[in-house]
């Protein structure tokens, strides 16, 4: 059980991170430990005990007790869309700073209402 | 860019073709072992990545290679669309594996039907797209006006 | 329809997305074509597919790669998705065809278009999909290309709208894939039926309803009902005004809306006899949002900004609609999410036009521009009575099927204030027209021309099926939109459907 | 055309070397993928190829590898001496070095050589020129300095690489 909690700590942190912290690059960090932990979360649900890899190393062999591969495809395409955002926030970023010469959000402040 | 110390060129000369080989295995090697388009896409991807970072590049060479990567990852993309419509069109299903109706043989390279060329769509895809993005934060002055 | 037409919806833009930016190197404008003739194809497509449902009534289920439903993916295409997809694709068609002449203000043409279409594949995927994971992928398919392209301008205010959306996008995003992750860990697979079978034998458990948090705080941000709407009011007006036509209009309701009807319905069988609590929950999202939504939207001095807020308010409508869980109820919701896509729709896109002409969008120095812009201010009042309730057009019979729900649930002061509320929306709609358009004041017009002729036919189709949806109400809220309230309401007779059983 | 073709041989074998197996399907598709790499980064290989065919600078290769082994081993000792000594035995400095290799490939590794080796490491090379960080900066004399370090080195690297 403990992983699992420590996933939701870790979702947690990130969180914090997101929600206080000013500078921009720490907030996609924030983000990024908030989809590792999911991921690692995702990765845990096709976890077993003394389970073997899922792969056939051997013509005609056959073995039982597998490991759940789906979680780990899963994860893999999630880590994707994670690679596609975190690579979208951080040329954002870099645009925020050419355009505005910081980092810090509380400076970053037109819109409002 | 600017590039870096000679140790880091020479080093990246000798290892940037066989992080490639590497990459070009893992992806054909998709069904057969752990690994696939995507993770040996990356790898291709980091081996003109390295070359880059190592030596540099002007921004005339950078926007050349932009246009080159993003055109291939296109391609890419249109190679998967096109594996994935000929199950379509062959026998109804988006997807269905069209070569072949076997399950495949183990270590064998050409089995699997379809799914072998589908890793290197994906590869192509994942290499070109990658190194994209690198340039596109790297030098994204000029690529984001075009 | 064949259900081999099914995947058409994803496939045909997924493939023009990687083709637009291939021609497009070869030759600029072939991207405006392409895009096009894209759009007509999938509106023409989805049309035929609500109108075929309109005969028979069965479902129709497309599995990928031949897999059977526990093991592959399976796409479903039944009247609540065929509703769906007729809003996406027409009011996707008519941005495509404005924004041909409103991109002259932009670079970067080709991006714009394989960006869309992207949105397009993400929404027409939610819509069509039958596996969680699957839905997950879409909306993060379609939430990724809505970021970059709220960012398009890359102005100060662009860029700090995309940022801004983006965190909080990503937060919902983060949050449906823990609630997909603990389903998995439940159900042990991903195929809503099979999901919905396993779920009929689990007990309302602490993590049932876990999961059913997650969700609805994914998809709530997805929607942008109220406690969780701060992203909105930004990230739709910085967007070109196509894009928030498509954003505002449909990308809310089918990433936010559909997708947790969907889930919330026929994947966990809730309804009001099961989950009074659930739906009580929604309802107070519901008012709060119309309330908030409404008072904020007549604070407002920026002609899209007003807009937006006024999505807010028009997505709590849906909200009570699905809350109070009666046949009429779902139906005004479902109808709602009709005439809402189209006349909202149409009102970013008078926006656009009054943008394109004017240069501005600050309602204090626009003026009398209906002697120069005839055509786009009255699709602006058309459209704006329509979504206001007035009776010949279609907003009225959704706030009309609402209250009605509302009634025959005893509901009588949630009946008192949809109606109540449908006249603050009047207001603030008619302030935009009284300012921009009819009033002279004191101040001389605004100098400008009529929109080009294509972005006229783009913004008058939008009002004919505004009219026409209003007029011929009947035969489409007995063929498509009623049954497509039995869907949800039946529950988890879904997985029968999908299942062939 | 020399170095392709070295490239390729080379990415054939490291590619036999991966799938371990003659299967003529695996040597066939190889070959092509060889044939792409060697397109695409032949033209990089810091080598000129006929030195690849020469047997005496194999031979000295095999040879340095001991060698290396042994004075890495004569280093770690002398490090392990001075870390456990109680006096503090350091004098850390940075020298600048000649050395009379010429080719980029042979600086580069005995610039390896020498950051492999505990004690020293090399920060920086221009040209013909090492800037080495050294555990214990000797005399304000040069050649002993640069005989102190790089000699050995910078033998046999002549024969493999010069």
């Amino acid at each position: 059980m403990i992983p699992y909690f420590a996933c939701i700590l870790l979702v947690l942190i990130g969180l914090y991170a997101v929600v206080t912290k000013r500078n921009i690059v720490r907030i996609i960090i924030g983000f990024s430990l908030v989809e590792y932990a999911i991921n690692l979360f995702f990765a845990l649900v096709g976890f077993k005990r003394e389970g073997i890899p899922p792969i056939i190393t051997e013509l005609g062999q056959s073995r039982s007790n597998f490991v759940d591969p789906l979680p780990q495809a899963l994860v893999l395409t999630a880590i994707v869309i994670g690679l596609a955002t975190t690579a979208l926030m951080l040329a954002l970023a870099m645009r925020i700073y050419e355009k505005y010469r910081t980092f810090d959000i509380t400076e970053i402040r037109r819109l409002r209402g | 860019m600017r590039g870096m110390s000679p140790v880091v060129q020479v080093i990246a000369r000798l290892l940037a073709g066989l992080l490639f080989l590497f990459g070009t295995y893992i992806v054909m090697h998709g069904h057969l072992t752990p690994g696939g388009g995507f993770a040996g896409g990356v790898l291709v991807a980091a081996a003109f990545i390295l070359m880059s970072l190592a030596f540099g590049s002007v921004e005339h060479t950078e926007r050349n290679s932009y246009t080159l990567s993003s055109v291939v990852e296109s391609l890419g993309g249109v190679l998967f669309v096109c594996l994935a419509l000929a199950g379509y069109v062959a026998v109804a299903y988006f997807f269905q594996n069209a070569a072949t109706y076997g399950t495949g043989t183990p270590l064998k390279l050409i089995s699997g039907g379809m799914i072998l060329p589908a890793n290197i769509a994906i590869g192509i895809k994942v290499g070109a797209g990658l190194f994209a993005v690198f340039l596109a934060l790297g030098a994204s002055r000029f690529v984001m006006k075009d | 329809m064949d259900a081999r037409f099914v995947p058409l919806f994803v496939i045909i833009p997924l493939a023009s997305a990687f083709l637009i930016p291939l021609f497009a190197k070869l030759w600029q404008r072939s991207a405006d074509l392409i895009a096009n003739a894209v759009g007509a194809v999938l509106a023409g497509l989805s049309v035929y597919g609500a109108l075929s449902l309109f005969t028979g009534s069965q479902v129709l289920v497309y599995r990928l790669g031949g897999w059977h439903p526990s093991l592959g993916i399976t796409l479903a295409y039944d009247h609540l998705t065929a509703l769906v997809v007729l809003a996406v694709n027409i009011v996707g068609l008519c941005a495509l065809l404005f924004a041909v002449r409103y991109l002259d203000h932009y670079t970067g043409r080709w991006k714009f278009y394989a960006l869309f279409m992207l949105i397009l594949v993400g929404l027409n995927g939610v819509s069509v999909t039958g596996d969680m994971f699957n839905l997950f992928v879409f909306t993060e398919i379609a939430a990724v290309s809505s970021y970059a392209l709220v960012a398009f301008g890359t102005d100060f205010d662009e860029l700090e709208a995309g940022f801004k959306y983006m965190v909080i996008g990503e937060i919902g995003g983060a949050a449906i894939l823990l609630a997909i992750a603990l389903l998995y860990a439940k159900a042990s697979t991903l195929n809503m039926a099979v999901v919905s079978q396993v779920m009929a034998g689990f007990g309302r458990t602490p993590l049932f309803w876990l999961i059913v948090a997650m969700f609805l705080v994914g998809f709530a941000i997805k929607m942008a009902m109220v406690p969780f709407h701060a992203w909105l009011p930004d990230a739709h007006p910085s967007a070109p005004a196509p894009v928030s036509a498509l954003l505002s209009g449909v990308f809310i309701k089918v990433l936010g809306v559909y997708a947790m009807s969907r889930v919330m319905f026929n994947v966990f069988g809730l309804s009001r006899a099961n989950a009074a609590g659930f739906f009580n929950l929604l309802i107070g999202f519901g008012v709060l949002s119309i309330v908030a939504g409404g008072l904020l939207a007549y604070a407002q001095k920026d002609y899209k900004r007003l807009l937006a807020y006024s999505s807010i308010s028009q997505i709590g409508y849906i909200l009570i609609g699905l809350g109070i869980g009666n046949y009429w109820g779902i139906v005004g919701a479902l109808f709602h999410i009709l005439a809402h896509a189209l006349g909202k729709g149409l009102l970013f896109l008078t926006a656009g036009s009054v943008e394109h002409a004017t240069g501005t969008r600050d309602l204090d120095r626009l003026s009398g521009l209906e002697k120069r812009m005839p055509a786009t201010a009255w699709s602006y009042l058309l459209g704006s009575l329509s979504l206001a309730g007035v009776p010949p057009f279609a907003g009225f019979f959704s706030k009309f099927f609402i209250i009605v729900g509302a009634l025959s649930a005893d509901m009588y002061w949630l009946a008192i204030l949809a109606a109540l509320f449908s006249t603050v929306t009047l207001g603030y709609l008619v302030k935009v027209a009284n300012r921009a358009f009819f009033a002279r004041r004191d101040r001389e017009p605004t100098a400008a021309r009529e929109a080009p002729a294509v972005m006229v036919v783009a913004m008058l189709g939008l009002l004919v099926l505004t009219i026409v949806l209003g007029v011929g109400f009947k035969p489409v809220v007995d063929r498509l939109v009623g049954p497509a309230a039995n869907v949800l309401l039946q529950g988890l007779g879904y997985a029968q459907g999908i299942l062939g059983m | 055309m020399g170095k392709r073709f070295a490239y390729f041989v080379m990415g054939f074998v490291v590619w036999i070397v991966l799938v371990y197996t003659l299967q003529y399907q695996e040597v066939i598709v190889g070959a092509g993928v060889a044939l792409l790499t060697a397109a695409i980064f032949g033209r990089h290989l810091p080598l000129k190829p006929g030195k690849l065919l020469s047997p005496v600078r194999w031979f000295w290769l095999l040879v340095y590898i001991p060698v290396f082994v042994y004075m890495c081993l004569k280093a770690n000792i002398d490090v392990a001496l001075r870390v456990l000594s109680p006096g503090l035995l350091i004098k850390p400095g940075i020298v600048k070095i000649r050395t009379r290799l010429k080719s980029d490939i042979a600086r580069v590794f005995l610039a390896n050589s020498i950051t492999l080796t505990p004690g020293t490491m090399t920060v920086e090379i221009k040209e013909d020129v090492l800037y080495i960080h050294w555990i214990e900066v000797g005399a304000g004399d040069m050649t002993a300095a640069s005989k102190a370090i790089i000699g050995p080195f910078e033998y046999f690297l002549a024969r493999i690489f010069d």
